[in-house]
């Protein structure tokens, strides 16, 4: 028997496979095709103060292995999420993680402020790929101060495990990962979309209503394993890696790159069950090379 | 899931007839659909969404070959395995007024399955069906119009629900500019309406937020507030 | 008939189809495939002054939809280019473009300058995208003040046409395109490879000889197109747009979004005659929707 | 190029024959290979490398599933088009010693050509080839050895090869391991050999320079100036 638990901060997880924010809606919706209570983690999709409307469509478009979306982080809102989707998890055996973005800094704070006191939430992630407005649009995830800032308020109201989602539309990520470590996160995620946009050449014009997106899917998995290799020489808190990953192949591939868990995002659209799939590739993968636990595999393609 | 591929065979101009065995416990309404994931490699990397035309010995899908993952559907063989999932979306809310079917192109294709119900539950309904052409019809009931006259009434479908008033119900669905005139046609004559509609899909069953459209509600997505919805609260 | 010429400073192409630096050889390989004098222009790999070995094998795998590469500009050297590569160009009938890089300022500008007395080169393509020795091993191509110093040293000793290659894996391409054009550049072409990683899960170590290596193919055209679409916005000077055109629609994308001219690189791999194709198609797009110059479709994307 | 799959059978354990129409004009030289497009879509990207078994009314190639595009190679039926360039690569370099042909599994099929070539040439060739098992065995001549003792000698191929002496020139191809035992006896028995090596590739004909192996004359291509190299040259 192979041990794939893992621990995060005082976390228990099952397992190392997550779910992708964004990916995998409420959670509660992917139950008609299994018991979610089996992955290591749920994380829900991105969750801001008030109820947002997205952006307009066409939102979505496919592109070779892989996809763009511009969902623009249509969400209902804390105050709807508290009161009906969070009574659900109560019964859910697995750990629920809220990805949450603001437009400014404050809004972040808020948000982690309430959402601390409830007991099912297990963890945050911090989505900092979003624009800020108060900087003029460009992403809190390029500016290493910003994260800095911005994760410490979070931490100040928070004491819930803190995970940053980080961007890989940046010269060095891994700054940025070692920004969130300064300011005392728990762990990063990376890495969140590609920005890309596609045309339609019968219209001329930007196919997505937003014109750009963000490029997921199988297409960008060296690029986020790159990403997780090397930040993982330059920080000491735990990575989650994502991006990509569509088999258990992949998603030991993550693991020996650093990852000491990993999520499922585009893949569960595709195959539903994938990440039940993934839990047992990985579980084989270990019966395979003898290795009686999965935190013995993090980070081995560095030695 | 899977299933086998019982008939793949082409039935008008590259439209072609897919004919699906039911898998046990299988339910569904008119007015849904499946997604299915065309090969196992990473392109086409997303499911295809196609209406359930019909179930009753068979799952019947009709499809036009449009790009990628249409092109390789077609050559699907008889006992061949087709992964699917669904299926998806709501049937058709059943209105009580004279029925009117009106579809175009492929667009007839979940059309069939809803008058299949409808005779099933000997409910009277009227079929206006609209092809480019002679070779694009691939149904033998219904009142037909083509664009070039090759195959009954000459002209667009939407000409021949000019007398229709408000005591009809239409359901329709078929390409964006048909829809449109039908809505304008619809405001005048007050009869009220269902359109189908499409989007681009990557889930099917309302996780992506990726499939939506705009109305006077707000944003909705096609895969779960749909695939059909009241034509007056569409904003095109 | 439709007009595919373009022009670009004072040279003229007949059409805008280039191909990439690295994927097409010396150029004259590809003559067993077809007449490379129909081409817009050849961009030949990557020339250093002295001949490089490269990095270890292996240096190649495929991903989806895209493939790595890590040769680490092996080349023959200046020399031996002149002395055997040049003259077989006295007979071409197509613009000869040279794609140069050093490890140093100081030997770009030795290498632009010799370059400088052949006629058969038509222009100079800088590769930024490699380790700048004395920056301790960042690519040049990150900072836009390194970019502006080589750029302006480069033209004080080479009045050829000369166009800048950026990479992408930078937070904001436009800064450094912008930096190209204050130092004088006559266009930059985009985008060079995303930086990218396998593990070999038998062996748990990185499957390239060199570790990473640079992800090129259909997967990553959304991301060279976005990026070509946000400098268009915000430099006057021309884009050659390239990265993952595998089609004439793809071609015509990168039109829309503000190339003057594309280039082609990983599809000539996989079918060595695409470029020609590429050009029937964009003259068959011109035809179908009665536009009678190529020149007319730049940047319409934007309107 | 395009040429018609004129049969693809499977021969042995996961390996199929696949025999192509010969092109106008197509000339080859035994040891080269071709590069096949697998499908028309973007995965798998690259060509394959295949060697060329032989060609007289046929051009034959055997190969093994691997991966990804041997897998959908398998599906190829008679009468399908299939993408090639290629020949690819130098034809095998003829000594004037007695000569040998050495192959491990998959590896065999470029010397099924070799053994044909110098057959017709009145050259006296000795044959061993060593598989896992009988049933990876697709050869019906020469000495065969099988790792479990299913056929022939039980064994390593490489053992065959105890007797040579320097009078002897192999021509080897098979898996790494196998090649380097082979090289370690050539230096034992004085015998010389040259082998042919497999690498990652992308263009087939020198202009990717991705297919690079390590020799005492630095790197090399192995397309280009390969696939087979004097043993003695390789850096392993
Ligand atoms: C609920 C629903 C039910 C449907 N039922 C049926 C049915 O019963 N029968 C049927 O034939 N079809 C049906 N469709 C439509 C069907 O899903 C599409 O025709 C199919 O997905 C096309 O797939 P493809 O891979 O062949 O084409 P693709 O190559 O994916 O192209 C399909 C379309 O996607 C868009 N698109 C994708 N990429 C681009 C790009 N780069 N630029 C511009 N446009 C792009 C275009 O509109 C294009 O025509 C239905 C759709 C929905 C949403
Ligand atoms: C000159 C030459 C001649 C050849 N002749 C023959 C022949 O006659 N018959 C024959 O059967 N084969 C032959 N081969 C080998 C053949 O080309 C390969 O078996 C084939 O390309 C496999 O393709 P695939 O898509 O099925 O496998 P892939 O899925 O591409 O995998 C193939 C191999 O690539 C490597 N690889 C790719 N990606 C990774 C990764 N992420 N991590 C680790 N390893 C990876 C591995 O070694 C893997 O086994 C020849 C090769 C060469 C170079
Ligand atoms: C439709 C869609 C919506 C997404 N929404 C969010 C989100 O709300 N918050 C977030 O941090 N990431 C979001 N992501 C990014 C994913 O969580 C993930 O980081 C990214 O898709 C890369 O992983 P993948 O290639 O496995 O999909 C979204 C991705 C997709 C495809
Ligand atoms: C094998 C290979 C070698 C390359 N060598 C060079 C080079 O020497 N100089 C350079 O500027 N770009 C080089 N490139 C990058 C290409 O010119 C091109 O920018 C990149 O591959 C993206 O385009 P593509 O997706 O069409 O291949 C190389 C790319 C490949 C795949
Ligand atoms: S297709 Fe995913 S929400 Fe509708
Ligand atoms: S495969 Fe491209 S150089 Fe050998």
């Amino acid at each position: 028997m192979v041990n794939l638990e893992v621990k995060l901060s005082n976390l228990r997880f099952k397992n190392p496979v997550l779910v992708a924010s964004g990916t995998f809606g409420w959670g509660i919706e992917y139950n008609r095709f299994f018991d979610i209570g089996l992955l290591g983690g749920v994380i829900v999709k991105g969750l801001s103060l008030n109820p947002r409307q997205g952006n307009p469509p066409p939102r979505i478009v496919e592109t070779p292995c892989g996809m763009l979306n511009s969902i623009g982080l249509q969400n209902i809102g804390l105050e709807k999420f508290v009161s009906e989707v969070l009574p659900q998890f109560d019964s859910i055996r697995t750990n629920l993680i809220v990805n949450i973005y603001g437009s400014e800094i404050g809004e972040f704070v808020e948000l982690a402020g309430r959402l601390n006191n409830y007991k099912q939430i297990a963890a945050l992630e911090i989505n900092v790929s979003c624009p800020n407005v108060k900087a003029g649009g460009a992403a809190f995830g390029k500016d290493p101060e910003v994260v800095f800032v911005l994760i410490s308020s979070i931490k100040k109201v928070c004491d819930k495990t803190i995970i940053v989602k980080l961007t890989p539309n940046v010269t060095d990520i891994a700054l940025i990962a070692q920004a969130a470590q300064s300011a005392k996160a728990d762990a990063v995620s990376l890495i969140n979309t590609l920005t890309g946009m596609i045309i339609d050449t019968k219209t001329k014009k930007p196919f997505l209503g937003n014109k750009f997106g963000g490029l997921s899917g199988p297409a960008i998995y060296p690029v986020g394993l790159k990403m997780v290799y090397e930040t993982y020489e330059k920080v000491n808190i735990p990575i989650i890696g994502v991006g990509g990953i569509y088999n258990a192949d992949v998603a030991v591939q993550y693991i020996l790159a650093g990852a000491s868990m990993i999520q499922i995002g585009t893949a569960n659209f595709v195959e539903p069950d994938i990440s039940l799939k993934i839990i047992e590739g990985i579980r084989r993968y270990l019966e395979d090379e003898e290795i009686d636990d999965v935190n013995k595999l993090v980070g081995l393609a560095h030695n | 899931m899977k299933t086998i591929v019982l008939n793949n065979d082409q039935v008008a101009k590259d439209t072609y007839y897919l004919q699906l065995q039911v898998p046990e416990g299988f339910k569904y309404e008119p007015g849904q659909f499946l997604m299915l994931k065309i090969n196992k490699l990473n392109e086409p990397l997303l499911r295809r969404p196609f209406s359930i035309a019909k179930v009753d010995e068979t799952i019947d899908i009709y499809y036009k070959v449009i790009g990628l993952g249409t092109n390789i559907l077609k050559s699907y063989k008889k006992g061949d395995l087709i992964d699917f999932t669904g299926p998806f979306g709501n049937g058709f809310d059943l209105r009580n007024k004279r029925i009117v079917l009106c579809g175009g192109g492929i667009g007839v294709a979940p059309l069939i399955g809803l008058k299949y119900f409808l005779d099933s539950k000997n409910i009277t309904s009227h079929c206006f069906f609209g092809f480019n052409s002679k070779e694009d019809c691939f149904v033998d009931f219904g009142e037909i119009a083509t664009l070039d006259g090759s195959l009954g009434k000459k002209g667009s479908v939407v000409d021949l629900l000019e007398d229709l008033d408000n005591s009809f119900h239409v359901y329709a669905c078929g390409p964006k500019g048909m829809l449109k005139a039908l809505c304008e046609l619809a405001d005048r004559k007050g009869f009220s309406m269902d359109i189908s509609l499409e989007s681009n899909m990557a889930c099917g069953f309302g996780v992506c937020l990726g499939c939506s459209i705009n109305t006077i509600n707000g944003y909705k997505q096609v895969c779960k507030d749909g695939p059909a919805f009241n034509y007056t609260e569409i904003i095109w």
